[in-house]
């Protein structure tokens, strides 16, 4: 058996990473900066690998290594760079150890590496659980306080009941093509009939979870407030793409065919998904709370890239490309928490952030151009994204939905403009006492902010990266 | 053909209808029983249910990969279980109460 | 890099070395900014250099091209033709004199300030120059950003709902004109988003009133026509001063510049079939606007909803789609960007002096401020639009340009013309004339040198314009010309059928009122 | 043939009735043996599908194994009884969306599998053997599974393990 | 440079000039010269300006008169400057002017009379803090009556007509201080504005229809079209009413008349330039101006004719049982402007500009001799509190008999020519009218016989204690002198009475009407009636006679019998026909309820309750939404992972229905 390991290669990079911080930290004793630093150099050379070595392969159709895996890749690797970072800073402050939150963090992005290639059903099976299960874990640490084991748990049950779900999905698209392998399964399932049908639709339902899509999203809050920032940042930037990128691969090659059946429900989804991301953000004052449903939201709107395919692959490019830079975006947003200590503490209500530009004049105006990319006000990569998501849709005759989008965008003006607010135009109180987070933590944000920034007005070399992914599995 | 190789011909048809009323079952005990160890077998059930379907589709079909398939989804089954349980450990060590309904700190 | 490119980009560079700039010194960044606004006030003249060549066709001029995003055809293509030639002067112009006239009512937060209205000043010269619909549609939302900041930050009482209620009421507006951007460029099959080309491409009647209406939403809460016309009240009256004047001189011209430049002559047939309404709605917002105005307890609301009155003015000219009518609606949006930019700005004047928009805490002023209430008058009296003030040719020309689009709308435009002047000559007599009841009114200081700078140029062009229009008006003529005529050509074509709006400008003297 | 037959049925019965019990049992303890009972009767199923390793290992692995799991963890946390049949509203619309729910997917196989193939063959564990190892495919999931339990041990330990000084 | 053919060319423009230059000195330098104490050469800037133009106007009608003449026998030149006031899409209004004798005429009254009330004024204002600013108003006030008669078009006409409302609305407004004053000012304007409305409209119509604006081209267009019969409403008919309107505004016609005597509030030599010679004969100017157009249609002579008619009778009723002096002259003034209109409107235009020129001079020597015995009595208006004042301002009593004479139609003197003229027309036009224009010259008589008689004749009836107290309280407003006692006028203010006295008795040897007729272009032939002026002058005398013997003579106690009997009459003089009422109430109730409407549904209800909230409806809606669903989202994981399993059965469905 000769098996080409090319296009595992950054994945078996990650895992060596994994048992070297593992071990570092079991046996070595090491610290928070030698498992940061072991974590970075792993991830990085995972990408120095991406990017060096020829990784067109496909593992006898287990994985397809190839421009869309790798643009996939390396966004996660990036993400998970930063999130790495930001893990860093606040690790200090909560009792967790270092090298097994590290170790966890790597081996759920061997499993975000995994989905992004996969293509076939048992391969991205394994890999999705992979993630998950490492997941479930961040989620959990540290064990102080009881709301991280309640995020953890209601991340697990809806997790493991979606999970059953999609493995159903792939059960019944197994029962109408003979093959779990994607493009043989898109064979069997372009014939049509009740089982490719429902299959597709179970399928999709496993993955709209993990994306956040309402309303299988109820997750998302919860957990996105339960768990330890970080880790927050981490499954709202990295998730998304891995699970976006999973989804776009098996509806381009395998159920692409069928997209007539589940396109309209899928649209019905997407605008779902962006009423209720948007509606339900408004009245939230919990700050991470906000944030997940602007999450949600936001896979609203990738979503309408998914109905905008329809056997072109505008959608799908303008889905990689909103991802991508949608993750480093709120991911600066993110960091914005981690960086700040108001009296000592996180801000954790919106009103925690009320006076920043006064005190810090800079990182408020970062936040601020991170908020309006997420509004999709131009000059910003999120205005960029959204109208090539957008344009994908209405090319695909999907205008109502566009509409939908563009008005939901004008609501999540009102509670990002809130932030701004605050930060602008109230006063704080006297004795409020800002801190920020000395090193590294601004400057991953000011990167964020510059990339969000930047990208809105050349946004051309990232988009011919994501249409030369997109265009590679058409 | 007699009942009974009518029967045994029929063999994928049932077991996907069990299979397809397992998973249903499943379903509907995630959402009736409130102890979470119970809770977590009824996905188990799901998961059992998927596996039924898994079977039957590999023998309709002649091909092995729905049986390898389950060979996975065994694994998975017993990583999620460990991670689960591991938990339900950690919260009943927090807080002595498994009722899922009870989990009410991050709302809203 | 072309002269537009520098309009754009030069106020840019000025906010990034304000942002950057260390130590710099409060009345350094005002210097700084003032100056470099007064450079590009500088450079848009220059822009005159061309004015015969404005004069002499439609074309558009100092074109600049760079691809951009090419696979969707998207190219940084900017230019001018007449129109927006003298809308980017007003910006350049109404910029410095806004800054000037925040001088020293700006003490706090100066540095922000002034890269706010930098960066705007940015993006409303874009807005004008854009020639392609993603370029355009970036300054225009760009604008907002801005703007929001300038009221939210440094306005008055409920600033933080006014600038919300701007962002959002704006922003809800051009939300669906993306999607309609979208549309036609599906449905025009040109591949670009190129404003030349979609214009020369024809695009299904079918489809052209949803998107006319999509693009007509934005543009008429931007202009703003009745009924959507509630956010600006609200954010005139919490605008500090220099946000006053740039939105009400600048920005609300934008919705016109849209109807004119986009909305029109890409769904002519939906434009035409649209026309009754928009007209319609201009003479109820006339009205509406002055009879509101009237009652106004506070002097920045009532200039607020005097400007509503004024556009309404402007949205008939436009809707009766005439030459004289469009000519008279365009050169309108410049008067009374000159007009109320200067009422705003001795509103402000006054709210400086005494802390106080309230119409009953003044009176007899006349007699404390006489030059205050000499300017206040001149100004007041461009805006009734007497004759010899720039107002009148503007409301002259779309009087007689639209006549033959409805005479009974031009009867009730004359109840407008009376209203004007019944609640501007009540303001008057209000605030400035009758004795001095307030005694904190005794001893207002009347205007300084700095003051002076600020108004004289508004009182010299509201007179220069109404004297001299033509001087302006034949290079608003030509794309206006182009743009009717273009927009004709389309509805014989496309729809087999006649204009309905007939030339007002040829003389029909063998027949009656023209029902 | 007729002992297939019977045992197929009634396994599937069982199955049947035994899920059924597994969510109906107020008590842990019950739902698991039930759960057990299924799971046996279900590799009584696979078996008479042909999928004799199948049948083992779910009985070996599963029911052995996880199953143990589970009971180990009830009787750890000493799981009280549930508190009655009070699932409430959610409850009640889970049943009605699990009758919907029920007819679809029942239709949708039933109606779904008359038109399957039946290239019917009995497989042993060789070739499970073979399908998993004979060709790169599976392999990479068989590598993943192991990250994947490793992964799931070290999260199990991180998670349940007793905070230092506690 | 100085050949007539030049001179056409740019003293017109000088004309014009002269008066704005004055402005603009008066207007920069006039705050320095304030502060400095040099009033007196401001004043004199001013007035010298107004003669440079007069003596301009001069040179211009000589040279005028010296070219050969054009088609219809008219000289006329159209000086022009190499710019368009406006020019779009082939519809031009050049920067042209239009000089003929119509235009001539106008020119020297304005110009001349204009010059002798600057002179005038120095003396009247000379206390006044403000006098140069008046001075700079009323400069300005001569530039755009100039602009209006001398405007080429319609558009330039009306760029004069709104700068002379304007520098009304200043000079009524001038002691602004004063609530009445000011209200008069806003009153003026806005009833002008009205007018005003319906002459935007004419020339959107002239506009629209006949394609010009040009007066000349206007003049000769009309010619070609078809005459519209009486109850036609063709276009011509619709622009001619609507421009009458405007007329009816400015020359305080019915029913807009009403602003005229409120504009008494404004100094006293504004209301003999502006209320009594110039600005309010504009409309007369602009109906005799389009004279051709009018002619055109017979139903706006009919209207014109009638409101002419009307407004002169009832304008001179209620100048019968006015006491205020100024008010009587403001009602003579109506009335008067009446008659020229019903000249106008019985196409009898040359005579309409005939009685213009004549009113000019009688009016305003009447006013300027009114102001005079104002002066003279520190700001008494009652003529209840004069009497005998011929003997203690013996040239003011002269002049203003001379004023007097010419109005109540004297033979011989101006006012009689031009007042019977307009009887001889009325009559060959319409009897009816002609009646009442007879009827009028006999009220004109009385009632200015009445005005003469209680002011100068019989004995001083008022306080004069209480005349210089009133006088001490309001320094700040009417500044005349430091004197006290009755006394006459100085030199400066009885100059232009003199020279107004001698042209109230000459202006009627004047050939006006034969003069102007080429420029109307309605040829005019008036019926030789012999009988004609015995009767006018008959009716006038017994006027006269009622008056002297009323007010008096022997039957002083009369006044106050028949009041006393006719009561009803006497009301309805009082409360003048009802019109103030009618506006007050209109004013009060209509105006108020706009104010009320606008204030309570418009804005409060509509903008702020329906518009808004909806705007604001909308965004609550959507908090509201929002935390209903945080109740949704109660945290229990059976509700989250039951939206999973609505989710799935939903899009299950969804699915398997889209197949179908």
């Amino acid at each position: 058996m000769n098996v080409d390991l090319l296009p595992v290669l950054p994945a078996i990079v990650v895992v060596i990473a994994a048992f070297v911080v593992l071990l570092a930290g079991a046996f070595a004793g090491s610290g928070l900066r030698v498992c940061r630093n072991l974590s970075t150099v792993g991830l990085g050379a995972a990408l120095a690998v991406l990017f060096v070595a020829p990784t067109d392969g496909n593992m006898g159709g287990a994985i397809q290594g190839g421009a869309y895996s790798a643009f996939l890749q390396g966004s996660i690797l990036i993400v998970a760079i930063l999130a790495v970072w930001l893990a860093a800073a606040r690790l200090g402050d909560d009792q967790v150890q270092p090298h097994e939150f590290f170790t966890l963090l790597l081996f759920s992005v061997v499993g975000m590496l995994g989905l992004a290639t996969a293509t076939e059903a048992i391969s991205l099976f394994v890999a999705l659980e992979t993630m998950s299960v490492a997941l479930y874990a961040l989620c959990a640490m540290p064990r102080t306080g009881p709301q991280r084991q309640e995020a953890a748990i209601k991340y697990f049950i809806t997790g493991a009941f979606s999970s059953a779900f999609l493995l159903f999905g792939i059960a019944l698209l197994y029962g109408a093509s003979g093959s779990t392998t994607l493009a043989i399964m898109a064979r069997g399932v372009s014939q049509g009939g009740p089982l490719a049908l429902m299959g597709a639709a179970f399928f999709l339902v496993g993955f709209l979870f993990k994306v956040g899509a309402a309303p299988f999203h109820m997750w998302a809050p919860d957990v996105y407030q339960g768990a330890i920032t970080p880790v927050t940042a981490f499954m709202a930037a990295a998730v998304k793409i891995a699970a976006f990128g999973a989804l776009g691969r098996v509806v381009a090659v395998a159920i692409g065919g069928l997209s007539d059946s589940w396109a309209p429900g899928v649209a019905l989804v997407a605008a779902f998904t962006m009423v209720v991301g948007n509606l339900g953000a408004l009245a939230q004052s919990d700050l991470k709370r906000l944030l997940a449903f602007s999450s949600v939201a936001h896979a609203g709107y990738m979503l309408a890239g998914i109905v905008g395919m329809d056997g072109r692959p505008e959608g799908l490019e303008a889905l990689l490309f909103y991802v991508a830079t949608y993750a480093i975006t709120n991911l600066g947003a993110f960091g914005i928490l981690i960086a700040i200590r108001r009296n000592g503490q996180e801000p954790a209500i919106a009103t925690d952030l009320t006076g920043l530009s006064r005190r810090d004049p800079g990182l408020a105006a970062l936040l601020t151009v991170l908020l309006i990319s997420l509004t999709g006000v131009p000059v910003s990569v999120g205005f960029v994204g959204k109208f090539h998501l957008f344009k994908a849709a209405v090319a695909a005759g999907y205008s109502g939905l566009a509409a939908v989008g563009v008005l939901m965008s004008v609501v999540s003006a009102f509670y990002y403009l809130r932030l701004v607010v605050l930060m602008y135009m109230e006063e704080p109180e006297k004795s409020t006492e800002f801190r920020i987070e000395p090193g590294f933590v601004p400057t991953i944000v000011a990167l964020a902010a510059a990339l969000t920034f930047g990208l809105g007005l050349f946004p051309g070399p990232l988009m011919a990266l994501a249409r030369a992914a997109a265009a590679s599995l058409f | 053909m007699s009942w009974f190789e009518a029967a045994h011909a029929g063999f994928v048809q049932a077991a996907l209808a069990v299979s397809a009323f397992l998973f249903v079952v499943g379903t509907v005990g995630v959402f009736i029983r409130r102890n979470v160890i119970t809770v977590m077998m009824c996905i188990e059930l799901m998961l059992n249910a998927v596996n039924l379907a898994f079977v039957a589709f590999s023998r309709a079909h002649g091909t092995i990969d729905g049986q390898i398939l389950v060979f996975f989804v065994f694994t998975v089954a017993a990583a999620e279980a460990a991670v689960g349980l591991a938990i339900v450990i950690a919260l009943q060590r927090n807080r002595q109460d498994l009722d899922v309904d009870s989990f009410d700190l991050l709302k809203g | 890099m072309g002269l537009l490119s520098l309009l754009i980009l030069l106020p840019l560079g000025g906010a990034l070395v304000l942002a950057l700039g260390r130590g710099l010194s409060d009345s350094t960044i005002k210097r700084f900014s003032f100056g470099l606004t007064l450079v590009l006030f500088g450079l848009s003249l220059a822009l005159l250099a061309q004015l015969s060549g404005f004069e002499s066709s439609a074309a558009y001029r100092f074109e600049e091209r760079v691809s951009w995003l090419p696979q969707w055809g998207i190219s940084y293509h900017l230019g001018i033709d007449g129109l927006s030639l003298w809308l980017i002067i007003l910006s350049t112009l109404l910029t410095p004199i806004s800054l000037l006239g925040s001088w020293t009512s700006i003490d706090e937060r100066v540095r922000e300030f002034n890269i706010f209205i930098l960066i705007l000043e940015s993006a409303m010269i874009g807005v004008f120059c854009a020639l392609d619909l993603f370029l355009f549609y970036i300054f225009w939302e760009a604008m907002l950003i801005p703007m929001y900041f300038l009221i939210g930050i440094f306005g008055h009482g409920r600033r933080i709902y006014a600038a919300v209620k701007f962002f959002l009421y704006t922003m809800a507006g051009s939300a669906l004109m993306l999607v309609a951007f979208l549309v036609l460029y599906r449905e025009a099959g040109t591949s670009s988003f190129d404003l030349p080309a979609l214009v020369r491409s024809p695009i299904d009647p079918g489809m052209q009133m949803g998107l006319f209406l999509a693009f007509a939403l934005a543009f008429a809460i931007k202009v703003p026509m009745f009924p959507f016309h509630t956010w600006l009240p609200d954010a005139h009256v919490e605008a500090p001063t220099a946000g006053s004047v740039i939105l009400a001189g600048v920005m609300l011209k934008m919705g016109g510049y849209g109807f004119l430049r986009l909305a029109i002559p890409l769904f002519p047939i939906a434009a035409k079939e649209a026309a009754w309404a928009i007209a319609f709605l201009g003479v109820i917002g006339i009205i509406y606007g002055a009879l509101v105005s009237m009652v106004q307890p506070d002097l920045k609301k009532l200039v607020a909803y005097s400007s509503v009155s004024h556009l309404g003015f402007v949205m008939l000219g436009i809707a009766a789609f005439s030459p004289m009518s469009v000519v008279g609606a365009s050169y309108q949006m410049l008067n009374h960007g000159v007009s109320t930019g200067a009422l705003f700005l001795m509103v402000g004047m006054l709210y400086e002096r005494r802390h106080t928009r309230l119409i009953s805490e003044f009176g007899g002023l006349k007699a404390v401020m006489p030059r205050f209430a000499a300017v206040f008058l001149l100004i007041c009296l461009s805006s009734i639009a007497v004759p010899g003030f720039n107002g009148f040719i503007g409301e002259f020309l779309i009087l007689v340009g639209s006549f033959t689009l409805s005479p009974a709308l031009v009867f009730l435009y004359t109840l407008g013309v009376i209203l004007t002047a019944a609640y501007q000559l009540w303001l008057v007599q209000r605030v400035m004339f009758g004795e001095v009841t307030t005694p904190k009114n005794a001893n207002l200081r009347d205007l300084n040198a700095r003051e002076w700078a600020t108004l004289l140029p508004l009182v010299f062009l509201s007179l220069f314009m109404g004297v001299f229009s033509s001087l302006f008006t034949p290079s608003l003529e030509k794309p206006v010309m182009k743009i009717i005529q273009d927009a004709r050509a389309k509805t014989i074509t496309r729809a087999g059928v006649a204009p309905v709006l007939p030339s007002s400008a040829e003389p029909r003297a063998e027949t009656g009122g023209d029902q | 043939m007729i002992l297939d037959v019977i045992l197929f049925y009634g396994a599937a019965f069982v199955a049947l009735a035994s899920g059924i019990f597994v969510i109906a049992q107020r008590s842990p303890i019950n739902s698991a043996f039930s759960l057990i009972v299924t799971m046996c009767s279900l590799a009584v199923m696979f078996a008479m599908l042909g999928s004799g390793f199948i049948a083992v290992l779910q009985v070996v692995v599963y029911a052995g194994a996880i199953m143990v799991l589970f009971l180990f963890v009830i009787m750890l946390l000493n799981a009280k009884q549930d508190e009655g049949d009070r699932a409430g509203g959610i409850g009640r619309a889970a049943i009605f969306l699990g009758i919907i729910l029920a007819v679809q997917s029942v239709w949708v196989v039933w109606n779904g599998s008359a038109s399957l193939p039946t290239n019917y063959k009995e497989t042993t564990s060789a070739d499970v053997a073979r399908g998993l190892f004979s060709s790169p495919r599976f392999l990479y999931a068989f590598e993943a599974t192991s990250i994947l339990i490793l992964s799931a041990m070290v999260g199990a330990i991180v998670v349940a393990r007793k905070e230092k000084g506690k | 440079m100085f050949t007539p053919e030049r001179i056409v060319l740019w003293a017109p423009w000088m004309v014009l000039f002269m008066p704005l230059f004055g402005f603009i000195v008066l207007a920069f330098l006039g705050g320095l010269a304030k502060r400095q104490g040099k009033h007196q050469g401001m004043m004199v800037i001013a007035t010298l300006c107004t003669f440079a133009s007069f003596l301009l106007t001069l040179a211009t009608v000589r040279s005028l008169l010296a070219l050969p003449a054009g088609d219809h026998g008219l000289h006329f030149v159209q000086p022009m400057l190499p710019l368009n006031w406006i020019d779009v899409a082939g519809f031009t209004i050049p920067m042209a002017l239009l000089i003929d004798p119509l235009s001539s005429t106008l020119m020297l009254v304005i110009t001349g009379i204009g010059f002798l009330i600057h002179l005038y004024s120095i003396g009247y204002m000379a206390h006044d803090e403000e006098r140069v600013q008046y001075f700079s108003y009323l400069n300005l006030f001569t530039f755009f009556m100039l602009v209006l008669v001398m405007g080429g078009s319609l558009a330039l006409m009306f760029v004069g007509w709104e700068g002379v409302g304007l520098c009304s609305y200043l000079l009524i407004g001038f002691w602004f201080k004063k609530k009445s004053a000011s209200d008069a000012g806003k009153k003026a304007f806005i009833m002008n504005r009205v007018g005003d409305a319906g002459l935007i409209i004419g020339m959107a119509l002239a506009a629209a229809q006949l394609g010009t604006l040009d007066l000349l081209e206007l003049s000769k267009g009309v010619g070609t079209m078809a005459r519209e019969e009486f109850g036609v409403f063709g276009p011509l008919t619709l622009i001619a009413i609507a421009l009458f309107i405007g007329a009816c505004g400015k020359s305080a016609q019915i029913p807009l008349h009403v602003w005229l005597p409120d504009a008494m509030e404004g100094p006293t030599p504004v209301s003999a330039l502006i209320h009594a010679a110039t600005m309010v004969t504009a409309g007369v100017y602009m109906v005799a101006r389009l004279g051709a157009v009018y002619s055109m249609s017979e139903t706006a002579m009919w209207v014109v004719a009638a409101v002419g008619g009307v407004t002169a009778f009832v304008a001179a009723t209620i100048a019968i049982v006015q006491n205020d002096i100024k008010r009587v002259l403001a009602y003579s003034t109506v009335s008067q402007l009446g008659y020229m209109f019903l000249a106008c409107g019985v196409g009898a235009y040359g005579v309409g500009v005939f009685h213009l020129v004549t009113h000019a001079f009688f009016k305003a020597l009447m006013f300027l001799g009114s102001g005079s015995v104002i002066h003279a009595l520190s700001g008494e208006q009652d003529m209840r509190q004069m009497g005998g004042l011929r003997t203690r301002t013996p040239w003011t009593f002269w002049t203003f008999t001379a004023g007097w004479l010419a109005i109540i139609g004297t033979p011989f003197l101006s006012g009689y020519f031009s007042k019977d003229e307009i009887l001889i027309a009325a009559f060959a036009h319409n009897k009816f009218l002609f009646g009442l224009a007879l009827l009028t010259a006999g009220l004109t008589a009385f009632y200015m016989s009445r005005l003469f008689f209680m002011t100068f004749t019989g004995e001083y009836r008022g306080n004069l204690e209480k005349a210089n107290a009133h006088k001490a309280d309001d320094h700040s407003g009417h500044g005349h002198g430091g004197h006290t006692g009755i006394h006459e006028s100085p030199a400066v203010m009885l100059i232009p009475l003199f020279i107004l006295a001698i042209g109230s008795i000459l202006a009627g040897y004047l050939p006006v009407p034969h003069f102007v007729e080429p420029a109307i272009r309605v040829p005019e032939s008036l019926p030789h009636l012999t009988w004609m002026p015995f009767l006018a002058t008959g009716v006038a005398a017994m006027g006269v006679w009622i008056a002297f013997l009323l007010y008096a003579g022997s039957l002083r106690d009369m006044p106050a019998k028949i009041a006393a009997k006719y009561a009803g009459v006497k009301d309805l003089l009082d409360a003048k026909w009802g019109f103030d009422n009618a506006y007050d109430s209109f004013v009060r109730n209509g105006l108020n309820g706009v104010v009320d409407i606008s204030e309570r549904v418009l804005w409060k209800r509509v903008d702020a309750g329906w518009i808004d909230g909806v705007v604001n409806g909308l965004g609550r809606l959507a908090v509201e939404f929002s935390e209903g669903g945080k109740l949704l989202q109660n945290g229990l994981v059976r509700g989250s992972a039951l939206s999973i399993l609505v989710g799935a059965v939903a899009l299950l469905t969804a699915v398997l229905w889209a197949q179908r």
